[in-house]
């Protein structure tokens, strides 16, 4: 099904901290037909001297008591200029959204495990994810690293669920200190290889350092990569990864197209 | 009215002036789902070498005031792979193909061209003489009437299709080079690719693209695009295609006013798919307003007398 | 710790690094009121014939995407009334001032130059060769290596006072310009004067301007001439004075780093006529946070070693 | 006294037409300065795509019941995409407002009577004028020109301050039909020269005309031109019109600072 473009209102924005941010964008359209792990490509629709959209994970799909689809929020960490537009971001704001984009996650079934690995506005593809494995009946853990216990945010939603919850923080504010790789690289070692699907999404080092850990207990790995992207759609070259597939030597493929979500195993990391 | 869009680059027809340009549509298929390739005037795919080019490291783009730099390093499959892989495609989904044409060499970009000549499918070639991304070839001929009559003329002798080499704005007259084209046995002429430009990080000190510089497109570049192309289009005979900056039929009309032909849309195209249907609305509808049956009639027909006074 | 952000244009010694950009500051004193003159490194003034100058008919000026284009003509009251009735009033403020000189010749130069040499209290002669917009002079000569070095030379020999070329953006490769300069005698070259531009005005087919060419500046061109100044940086000795679209002390590092050291600042004082102070804020919290005590030490500092992977 | 740039709110919007809107900014500062005829320079505060301010006459200062200023407010009428902008306002944005600029128009006492002239949003600088005017004891009229009744705002203002109104709408739909110079030069026709101060503001060939109209009758009369303004400062020589003054030869002068209020027999109309 071919993305599409909403100019979307902005319905809420619910500051999370100084830096968090959930916005809703009345983009049902585009709800209806993303996938976990697939995202939109966002720019506020009335004047702004930003020229690029931006891209965004599709945090929640929000629906009516039917099911249907009524809207989309996004999970926003400041960090530049459309960011910290949509951290300040008004109800009745217009925002372009084009989606959904990219390959989502591949859900895994029982008697597989899913074990999702979030470092702070990673977080963002793993509520629907979470959904969508619930409604499977997978049993899945989140490992989620954050700051501090001020940037832990939605532990309620995945705690209801049934996701079993290990979290750290850097400062130690709350659970273990330190790297949510610890805790990770500890539990895999009580499962058999081949029984655990693991989905992380995060700053890369804490991607590549997953993907080692995954690939020393012998278990797939899929990792949800940010790069700079330009268009989302496959048309600028400006999000490329250097990937290890099958016979080629490792070459440069879009991650707007190929991913975001990669094997683990196959990215050559910088 | 029946409003007619249909413009003519020498023996091509295209039902619209509007075409992809090349590095900003991928290789056309990408848009498949997004874009009826068809309704396209044409679809300029990105710069091709001889072999495969795995491109520069990212980052690869940055964002400026209404631009962006890239530095891709033409990062393509090869011409073969295209012909292979690519061009039967397009040609099912009816797209008009413009190649964009890469070389290190005078000798790939007439071995390139060669290859897309014999196969089937394609519309147009467009010598990138032009490109500020990569270390030989290139702009090194752009930057240079000898160099652009060269590879023009050793192209030319080398295909029947029509060969438009893409002229760089990095020059202090770029119709000087128009004209050294013309007399080579270029077809059309177009421009511009890209500035050359930079970015400094003043946290780090270093550069923002790992290319260092890079070359700015999108709004930011337009005027001075659109008086490229005025000066060109006064300069030669052959048809002129216009682009830097194009967003919306306005935007577009302003080149063919400055006298061209047909244009190019790039950046516009990240910053919106659905771009193609808009501005062919809106020029639809500038031609109803002024009552205008061939758009091609206002192909140059900038009128460069001052304006009535603004207050008035 | 004392943050010192005094610089040198040879023997010319500025409090910091931040000079109104000629043609948009008036005579400077337009700006006395909001704007303390002695607080700003240097005040260039309106470019200066040896005559009065009428300039253009509007329209002058129409905004494109994060710029403008200006085709003022140089208006302006000729060296001679500017030396009795704008130069004593600038002293009296303590503004170093810098004069942009032009000329339909080689003479006229010269002239003009001799006149502020006889003058008291002008600092430093920028020398226009390159304004887009007149019919003699100016350009023609930035666009000319020996042109070029014909005005400095001539210029040279009729002064003490730094002599500063301005160059144009609109050539194939500045930095040939810079050299050319500094052979002929130059203390400093400045950049980037504006780029040739248009704009069409599509429901009339008009230019927007009476002029019909005008020159683009603004945030629009900044990362051309970020580029441009660190090419030049690079080629020549001389200092470096660097412009094009800077609006605050993160861009006008961008320049330092690049290699100027100082800086022009020109649209954005349209914008912002309290600019110079936020910019010097700017500079004195970077210094703060980066422990720099001589903000002459960060000149050409630019690293192009690639950047560090954004997303580590 | 110099001018100030204030980082005003908007707190109201009240739209009058679909082209037409009054918009109230917290720029009490300014407004404290403000004499009738001046100006501001506007530009939306956050992330426009717009790049140099507008020009806009201070259309009224309000005032608390001291007298006090408490914010100013500009007539705007839709012409492009700045004053698009300010049509769409929404309380609580901000625009960067700096002023006062300009030179204003110079009010005349009894036994003199003062002729206001306006042709559409030409009517902005005489709201503060009026008043002026009617502190002194000022006898005053409004000559007051628009497309149709549609376009005719605040009559109740003028008429509160004893201004007397004179009404022409092109279309006919209220007052005489046609320019507003008709029943000006009818209305001088019964002036004593010397005994009227004209002041104009609106489109150039109203303000020629009103020009032309005013020296027949030899009265003074004072226009307010709209030239294109970069900076308004007296920076960029973008605004300028040609005059005759003195001795020199008809010469171009920046309406920002030697204007934007001339003496209509000094200028040299297009
Ligand atoms: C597939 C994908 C999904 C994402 N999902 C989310 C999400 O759910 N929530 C969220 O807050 N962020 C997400 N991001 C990151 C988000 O796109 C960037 O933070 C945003 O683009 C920065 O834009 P800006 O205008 O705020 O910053 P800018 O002013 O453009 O730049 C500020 C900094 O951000 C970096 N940056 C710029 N553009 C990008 C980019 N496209 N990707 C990554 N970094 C960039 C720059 O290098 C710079 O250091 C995602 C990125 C990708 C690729
Ligand atoms: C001293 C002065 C006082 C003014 N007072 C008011 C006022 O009280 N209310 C009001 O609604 N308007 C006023 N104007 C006119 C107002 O400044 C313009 O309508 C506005 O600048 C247009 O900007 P824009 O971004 O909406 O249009 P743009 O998108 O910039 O251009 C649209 C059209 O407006 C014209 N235009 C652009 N800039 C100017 C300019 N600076 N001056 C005049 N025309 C311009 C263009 O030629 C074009 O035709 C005043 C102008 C001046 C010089
Ligand atoms: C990401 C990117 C990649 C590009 N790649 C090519 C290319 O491969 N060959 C080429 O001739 N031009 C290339 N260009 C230049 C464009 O075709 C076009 O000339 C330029 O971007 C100006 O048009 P625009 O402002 O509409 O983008 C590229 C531009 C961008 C932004
Ligand atoms: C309205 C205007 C008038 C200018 N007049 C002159 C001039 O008289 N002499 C000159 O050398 N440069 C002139 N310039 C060029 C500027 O000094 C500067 O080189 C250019 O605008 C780039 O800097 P900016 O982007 O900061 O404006 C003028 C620019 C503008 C916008
Ligand atoms: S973002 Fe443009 S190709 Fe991936
Ligand atoms: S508006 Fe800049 S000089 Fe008048």
């Amino acid at each position: 099904m071919p993305p599409i473009d909403v100019d979307a209102t902005v319905i809420a924005n619910r500051r999370l901290s100084r830096d968090y941010n959930v916005l809703t964008l009345s983009a049902a359209a585009v709800g209806a037909r993303t996938r976990p792990g697939q995202f939109v490509m966002v720019r506020p629709a009335r004047m702004t001297d930003t020229l690029l959209r931006r891209p965004f994970s599709v945090f929640e799909i929000l629906r009516d008591a039917n099911g249907a689809p009524t809207a989309i929020t996004l999970l926003n960490k400041r960090a530049g200029r459309t960011t910290n537009r949509l951290y300040e971001a008004e109800p009745g704001e217009r925002m372009a959204c084009l989606g959904p984009l990219g390959k989502p996650y591949t859900p895994v079934a029982a008697p597989q495990e899913a074990w999702m690995v979030a470092g702070g506005v990673g977080l963002a593809p793993f509520a629907t994810l979470a959904e969508s494995l619930a409604s499977q009946g997978t049993r899945a853990r989140l490992f989620y690293g954050a700051r501090s216990d001020q940037e832990l945010f939605y532990l309620d939603l995945f705690e209801r669920l049934g996701v079993t919850l290990i979290v750290t923080t850097e400062d130690g504010s709350r659970g273990e200190r330190g790297r949510v790789t610890a805790p990770l690289d500890r539990a895999l070692g009580s499962r058999a290889p081949g029984t655990t699907m693991i989905y992380a999404c995060g700053p890369e080092p804490m991607l590549a350092a997953v993907a080692g850990v995954a690939e020393r207990h012998r278990q797939r790995c899929e990792v949800s990569v940010e790069r700079t992207m330009g268009c989302g759609l496959g048309g600028c070259y400006s999000c490329v990864i250097k990937v290890r597939d099958g016979a080629t030597p490792p070459h440069f493929v879009r991650s707007c197209i190929s991913g975001p979500v990669f094997n683990g195993a196959e990215i050559v990391w910088d | 009215m029946a409003r007619d869009l249909s413009v003519r680059i020498g023996t091509l027809a295209l039902p619209n002036p509007l075409i992809a340009a090349s590095g900003c549509f991928g290789y056309g298929l990408e848009y498949e789902e997004v874009a009826d390739l068809s309704a396209l005037g044409g679809v300029c795919v990105k710069g091709l070498f001889m072999t495969e080019r795995e491109g520069h490291p990212p980052p690869r783009i940055v964002e400026t005031p209404s631009g962006m730099i890239n530095a891709i390093g033409l990062q393509g499959i090869g011409v073969h792979r295209f012909v292979e892989e690519k061009l039967p495609r397009l040609r099912e989904r009816g797209a008009r193909v413009f190649v964009n044409v890469c070389g290190s060499t005078i000798d790939e970009y007439v071995e390139v061209s060669r290859v897309l000549t014999e196969a089937e499918g394609v519309a147009a070639i467009e010598l990138n003489i032009s490109c500020p991304n990569i270390k030989e070839g290139g702009i090194q001929f752009g930057c240079s009437l000898i160099g652009t009559a060269q590879v023009v003329s050793a192209v030319r002798k080398a295909t029947h299709l029509p060969v438009i080499p893409k002229l760089t704005p990095n020059v202090t007259d770029v119709a000087s080079f128009a004209r050294a084209a013309e007399d080579s046995g270029a077809d059309a002429v177009s421009l511009v690719n890209t500035f050359l430009a930079m970015v400094i990080d003043v946290e780090t000190r270093r550069p923002t693209l790992t290319n260092v510089l890079g070359g700015l497109s999108g709004p930011a570049i337009r005027p001075i695009a659109v008086r490229m192309v005025w000066e060109c289009a006064r300069e030669v005979k052959i048809p002129v295609i216009g682009m830097g900056g194009i967003t919306d039929a306005r935007d577009a009309l302003e080149f063919m006013l400055a006298g061209a032909t047909a244009v190019q849309i790039g950046t516009a195209n990240f910053v919106d798919p659905f771009v193609w249907t808009k501005v062919l609305a809106g020029l639809d509808d500038y031609m109803a307003r002024h009552e205008i049956e061939h758009l091609s009639d206002i192909i140059g027909a900038f009128d460069p007398t001052p304006p009535t006074p603004v207050h008035a």
